[in-house]
């Protein structure tokens, strides 16, 4: 009697844990299915998409990760005898999230090259496993210049670290002629490492404003210090969302100063958040406008009926690359990694080629601003 | 009978507390139950209350089955209790305290001042204190607050839970005075109390409680000449 | 009965006739089929990287998009470490602790500082001094607090916890917000290799951390000083008044579990070899706590129970993708509503639940 | 340290702060208001304030159609239908916070307290069912019907669960707010209508500098604030001193068993201050939409964290604690950014919460419900 009641328990278990898998088990969007013909051809091959799918940073991972399917999907119709599959590894952001991803990355022999970390803080906890695992990555985001110091061989990205940005918007400010500017970040490796750049960079004509809170609403004290300071620039280190907020009360609180914003900001995120008050704010970028390149621009409609988002052009630059190795006849992660050091191909956004560390040649910083309430690509580039 | 319970059983966690206790109030009396600690007395009167779950058993109050309903709706009926160690609030004052009586009832202001002006009759040392907060009063006076808080409800059974503890000799006396008194206005009172000689002299009729039973039961003088009583809770 | 409440009493008597039936089973052997037993448990968990090969169990266990092994050394065995350490304060001494991710973090800063920004110790050596630095925190933090009472306790631990969180991010010399990384990793042993991308080593070390440390708190439960611990929990007053030192030994609460505490964070520092004040968030924190109270608070599996299942179900869940923190949620207040005391409540009345007079407070 | 920046810009930092302070203030009240009656703390009030902002979005944009932006400007009103819209934002959202705390009362405590009701094995039958069927379908709608066919059920299931008259432990409570709490917000993040985005609320009133005080500039959403919370802060302790329920309130607060005894109506009187506490948030969510016209999914964690820390601050259990407590805690932080910076001024909050609970452990006017005379 015990031991069939044991038994119908486990047996019970068992069965709803079966459910579980037999329901939820795939869910990644990998296709390998090889078809006959064409000029290419490989087997079960799958390029992988590392970053924020889900959670606070979901929409910037969600931006790269179409840049990766355009790409993917054009290289597929054109290779039928080669399609390549992808794999999606959704970390959240999170650098405590990412080492078991990474490790099923490396696990996976199928997968041979990786469009990501998006970030800079999981691309520190896990690019060293890349490494160790030959795995090549190529990131269309992290823009942290330490990333290209730590001797990863493995290491590429399809845009400028902030060591170029920055002084690319330094250059921007000074030729505006601003003598005062206040400089504000928002605390977080991105945000702090760019205005500690801008601020060294201005020398003499920067006013320290300290560091506010992404997360939190009043930004008074901040205001208040602008004004008091009389500044007639201010830079802000941080994300769209934050500088959506410091923007709208810069304004309510009587401050006029000429806004200057880095990356993380060219978002229409930013407008929302920041109303009129957004109107002729300077965003300055790596990233090539949207407008820059037509077919591109064109077919990324067709397949997604909106207009491409920041850092989706370079995601496309970034898995194109990859599908390039491939369609060279590169099947594994050594011969792909072999073939990206000497590639050497005008991108969507710029020329792509790297130098031993990693770093992109094509290294322009592009100016944006607001008119009437929408992000407008000047013409005239630094960089 | 106002008031019947019959058969009531009650539990602490696993500890039963009441083991089938019976006994009952009739209109216009005064019934004490006296015991030792722990015989379950105040187990008794927080049950009648309501705020104590009934495991079997059942209490009716003018004919009806009240067992399972909720406090307030007995308050409603007219049953109305001075907790044991008087339950005042020590932040609100005398008089917020006493309107607390009538918080069921809800009450026009000028029934309200009617009554006040009756409990007042009764303890006129609340009247001094009525701004005072509860917290600050005297033991007597928190005594004399809990009772006539209670009557502010316009009771038909009041319920004392041991009103003497904690006092002194005088003020005791003073306490049953003012019980009888209550008591002849024709509200019926139920009485628990340790001080079994001043109990009993003042109840129609008594019930002894031991361990969770009744042990015993009688008139008031009966148990106050009866030995066994004497010995145990008389001091011989 | 509706077939649902029907299911569910099944569901339900079939569990308990499974543990009845687990423990007359249990009962009825010798010393030696225990022991044997026993071997057989320890080393199954030492085998638990090859579970995903094992053909059925391997498709229950496995992580759907992560790597099982990983999802062990990585997550699992740290939110154990943590739970068994939380368990002392929250659990044992009753002491309600929001802030106990600032240990986690004193323990595994104090390895980077150590080992990588600020000195190159091996990881071996960082270890102690790490214990003994998140120790001195746990004082810090006690000496002046734990006269405070419950929720006040609650929210200053809570505040502590954000301010070496913030602290560390602002501090450069802690490496602010860009963290410290190359963060040495345990020392190889012949062939097991704590190097970058096999996470196994870090399993089985951190595992044999958490007997270690079951050991080790299994014998101060069952000590003068467990017996302090519940008597404080049950009813300080009354402890007091029996004689017991409460501050001394809430201290010493305070203390062991952030020595545990700190430990965890050494070894996640060492697996990961880069943290960030990112990694230490006041959500982990609620969600350590969570751990505990889930799988039984004052009962060590209870903890180690509440550990895994926090930190592996989401894991396992992947594939609600966004959904599953709610589904974490919705399923904290159902276990709350059902089982208050937690899925392996504490046992009652096996121990003695208060000290004798006079005990706790001898010198 | 920068504290020249403190004296030259006093009185600037002083009114921001106070008007930071005072929704820090309404949203203690919440957390003061139960811990008084249940000593629970009620870590899910927090999304009950989230909850508010997203009906204070709700009603300026749904209900009266206020559109974001006309021609790069703001619609503002004036007058007389600028306080119509005001009072009628300010309702919606109390009602949404007003509702929200009651239902998490009934839900998520109610049944810890061995009083499981209907209600509240309904909501948790339907979350039960409608998780079970994620595992099976991922598409919302479905997950709906599946549940609401098996809420009936389970539902009786759930009741014939429920542990009746038992007490759960008070750690129970806490972990069952957390889950509450994160099941709110993540519910808002999955279905709300922004997802996971920050989203603006529209602007209303015109942001002018009404007068100067002391070379501070004192502007027009500063004083609607500072004013508003005021207002309700007065209305609340008239409403709990002088009415019938508040008085419920109270004896409850400081002697349950007593207050039931003379027939008050336990249960009634916890739902009684849930509401009270939801409402306190609703005006805060829609005063904190008037100065900041933003809100996100998770906007209550912080935000609930500093209104917990200011309750403690001020004396929890005590409402004039919870107003002067925020008050500080939104000076403090506001004097602390500027002398320290921004990314110092959460160090500082709760230095000066630990300094303060050092030398009274009861806060700065000591705890209770009424026991100080409210």
């Amino acid at each position: 009697m015990k031991k069939s009641r044991v038994l119908r328990a486990s047996a019970l278990l068992i069965g709803l844990s079966l459910v579980g898998v037999a329901c939820g088990g795939d869910d990644t969007s990998s296709d390998t299915t090889a078809a006959a013909g064409g000029d290419v051809t490989c087997d079960g091959l799958k390029i992988a998409f590392f970053g924020a799918l889900t959670g606070d940073a979901g929409n910037l991972g969600q931006n790269i990760k179409k840049g990766v399917d355009l790409a993917v999907a054009e290289f597929n119709e054109a290779n039928p005898g080669c399609q390549v599959g992808i794999e999606a590894y959704d970390s959240q952001g999170d650098p405590a999230q990412a080492p078991a991803l990474a490790d099923k990355a490396v696990a996976d022999a199928s997968v041979v090259g990786i469009v990501g970390p998006a970030f800079s803080g999981e691309s520190k906890a896990v690019n060293g496993k890349f490494d160790e695992a030959g795995l090549p990555i190529v990131t269309p985001s992290a823009t942290n210049p330490d990333l290209a110091n730590q001797g990863w061989k493995i290491f590429h990205r399809a845009l400028a670290g902030d060591d170029k940005q920055g002084p690319g918007i330094v250059q921007k400010i000074t030729a505006d002629g601003k003598a005062k500017v206040g400089v504000i970040d928002d605390n977080s490796e991105y945000g702090k490492g760019l205005a500690d750049i801008v601020q060294a960079g201005l020398g003499a004509a920067a006013v320290e404003m300290n560091s506010l809170d992404p997360e939190g609403s009043d930004y008074s004290a901040i205001v208040t210090a602008a004004k008091d300071a009389g500044v007639d620039g201010i830079f802000f280190g941080g994300y769209y969302a934050a500088a959506g907020k410091l923007a709208k009360q810069l304004k309510d609180g009587g401050v006029d100063a000429q806004l200057y914003f880095a990356d993380g900001v060219l978002d229409v995120g930013f407008i929302e958040a920041a109303g009129p008050a957004a109107e002729g704010s300077i965003i300055m970028c790596p990233c090539a406008p949207k407008d820059s390149n037509a077919d591109f621009l064109a077919a990324f409609k067709a397949k997604f009926n909106e207009d491409p988002a920041t850092y989706a052009a370079e995601a496309y630059d970034a898995a194109t690359a990859f599908l390039d190795a491939i369609a060279a006849g590169k099947q594994d992660r050594a011969s792909i990694l072999e073939f990206l050091k000497t590639y050497d191909k005008a991108g969507v956004t710029k020329q792509i080629k790297w130098d031993e560390k990693g770093e992109v040649a094509g290294n322009a910083i592009y100016a944006y601003t607001i008119e009437s309430g929408a992000i407008v690509g000047k013409p005239g580039l630094i960089g | 009978m106002l008031l019947e319970v019959r058969d009531l059983h009650v539990f602490y966690g696993r500890i039963e507390a009441l083991k089938g206790i019976s006994f009952g109030v009739n209109q216009g009396e005064i019934v004490t139950l006296i015991g030792a600690n722990g015989a379950g007395k105040t187990t008794t009167m927080r049950t009648i209350s309501g705020v104590r779950t009934v495991a079997q058993g059942s209490i009716f109050f003018e004919g009806r089955d009240i067992t399972g309903i909720a406090p307030h709706e007995r308050v409603k009926l007219g049953i109305c209790q001075a907790p044991e160690g008087r339950g005042i609030f020590p932040g609100m004052t005398v008089r917020e305290n006493l309107e607390m009586g009538t918080y069921v009832r809800g009450g026009k202001d000028s029934q309200k001042s009617a009554d006040l002006e009756h409990v007042f009759h009764l303890f006129p040392r609340l009247k001094e204190r009525i701004d005072q907060n509860g917290g600050t009063l005297s033991g007597g006076e928190q005594q004399m607050l809990a009772i006539g808080r209670a009557l502010m409800s316009r009771p038909r059974l009041l319920l004392l839970d041991e009103p003497s503890m904690g006092l002194a000799p005088m003020l005791i006396a003073q306490i049953f005075q003012i019980v009888r008194s209550i008591n002849e206005e024709g509200i019926s009172v139920l009485l628990v109390e340790q001080n079994a000689t001043q109990a009993l002299r003042a109840a129609n009729r008594a019930y002894v409680l031991e361990t969770g039973y009744v042990v015993k039961s009688g008139s008031g003088s009966e148990l106050l000449d009866d030995p066994a009583v004497r010995a145990a809770y008389l001091g011989g | 009965m509706n077939p649902v409440v029907r299911s569910l009493r099944q569901v339900g008597a079939s569990l308990a006739g499974a543990k009845a039936g687990l423990a007359s089973r249990w009962n009825a052997m010798g010393p030696t089929q225990r022991l044997s037993a026993y071997v057989l448990g320890v080393l199954a968990l030492y085998l638990a990287p090859w579970w995903t090969e094992i053909p059925l169990l391997g498709s229950i266990v496995d992580t759907p998009g992560t790597q099982f092994t990983t999802v062990l050394s990585d997550r699992v065995i740290i939110f154990v470490l943590v739970a068994l350490g939380l368990n002392v304060v929250v659990g044992l001494a009753g002491l309600l602790d929001l802030g106990y991710v600032g240990f986690y973090a004193v323990g595994a800063y104090t390895t980077a500082i150590l080992t990588s920004s600020h000195a190159s110790l091996p990881w071996l050596l960082a270890l102690p001094v790490s214990i003994a630095v998140s120790m001195v925190f746990g004082v810090i933090l006690g000496a002046p607090t734990l006269r405070l009472r419950g929720d006040y306790l609650a929210i200053v631990t809570l505040g502590f916890g954000e301010i070496i969180r913030l602290s560390a991010k602002n501090a450069e010399w802690l490496g602010g917000s860009r963290g410290i990384n190359d963060i040495k990793h345990p020392p190889s042993i012949g062939p097991l290799k704590f190097g970058v991308v096999d996470p196994k080593p870090y399993y089985w070390l951190g595992l044999t951390m958490v007997f270690a440390v079951m050991f080790l708190l299994h014998r101060l439960e069952n000590s003068r000083v467990g017996r302090a611990w519940v008597a404080i929990r049950e009813d300080e007053d009354a402890a007091e008044l029996m004689g017991v030192d409460t501050f001394r030994f809430k201290l010493w609460a305070f203390a062991i579990g952030a020595a545990v505490g700190g430990l965890a964070g050494v070894q996640y520092a060492g697996k990961v070899g880069f943290i960030n004040p990112d990694n230490f968030p006041l959500l982990l924190s609620i969600l350590f706590l969570a751990a505990v109270v889930l799988g039984g608070s004052g009962n060590m599996h209870g903890a180690i129970l509440g550990g895994i299942l926090v930190s592996y179900l989401p894991e396992r869940l992947r594939n609600f993708q966004d959904k599953r923190v709610f589904v974490f949620g919705v399923a904290l207040v159902l276990v709350m509503v059902f089982r208050p005391e937690g899925l392996l409540p504490k046992k009652v009345g096996t121990r003695k639940a208060v000290a004798a007079p006079g005990e706790g407070g001898a010198q | 340290m920068r504290d020249w920046l403190l004296y030259r810009t006093f009185w600037d930092l002083t009114i921001t702060g106070l008007a930071l302070g005072s929704i820090y203030s309404l949203v203690a009240l919440g957390y003061t208001l139960v811990y008084g009656v249940l000593r629970l703390i009620n870590f899910a009030h927090s999304e009950i304030f989230m909850v508010g902002t997203f009906g204070a979005l709700m009603a300026s944009q749904e209900f009266l159609g206020i559109p974001m932006l006309e021609d790069g400007g703001y619609p503002y009103r004036t007058g007389f239908m600028l306080l119509v819209f005001l009072v009628f934002i300010l309702l919606c959202a109390m009602v949404f916070s007003g509702l929200g705390a009651v239902a998490l009362e009934r839900v998520a405590y109610k049944s810890l307290r061995g009083n499981g009701d209907l209600f509240g094995a309904v909501v948790l039958a339907f979350l039960t069912g409608f998780v079970v069927s994620m595992v099976f379908v991922d598409d919302t709608l479905a997950n709906v019907i599946v549940a609401a066919i098996l809420t009936a059920p389970i539902t009786m299931g759930y009741m014939s669960l429920f542990r009746r008259g038992k007490q759960s432990p008070r750690l129970a409570f806490l972990i069952s707010a957390i889950g509450a709490s994160t099941a709110i917000a993540e519910a808002m993040a999955i279905w709300g209508p922004e997802k996971r985005e920050q989203y603006q609320t529209p602007r209303i009133l015109e942001k002018d500098v009404l007068f100067s005080f002391l070379g501070a500039d004192v502007r027009v959403d500063n004083v609607i604030v500072i004013v508003g919370a005021l207002l309700m802060m007065v209305a609340l302790t008239l409403f709990v001193n002088k009415s019938r329920l508040g008085r419920g309130v109270r004896a409850v607060a400081q002697d349950a068993e007593t207050a039931r005894i003379l027939g008050v109506n336990v249960d009634m009187i916890i739902l009684v201050t849930f509401a009270l506490g939801g409402v306190m948030a609703g005006g805060a969510a829609m005063l904190f939409t008037l100065v900041y016209e933003q809100s996100r999914f998770n906007i209550g964690f912080i935000l609930g964290v500093k209104s917990f820390t200011a309750a403690v601050l001020g004396g929890i259990g005590n409402l004039k604690g919870a107003l002067l407590g925020g008050l500080v805690l939104g000076l403090v932080e506001n004097y602390a950014s500027a002398v320290f910076g921004g990314q110092w001024k959460d160090v500082v909050a709760f230095v000066v919460l630990l300094v303060v609970l050092m030398f009274r452990p009861t806060g700065l006017l000591g705890e209770s419900l009424g026991r100080a005379r409210v």
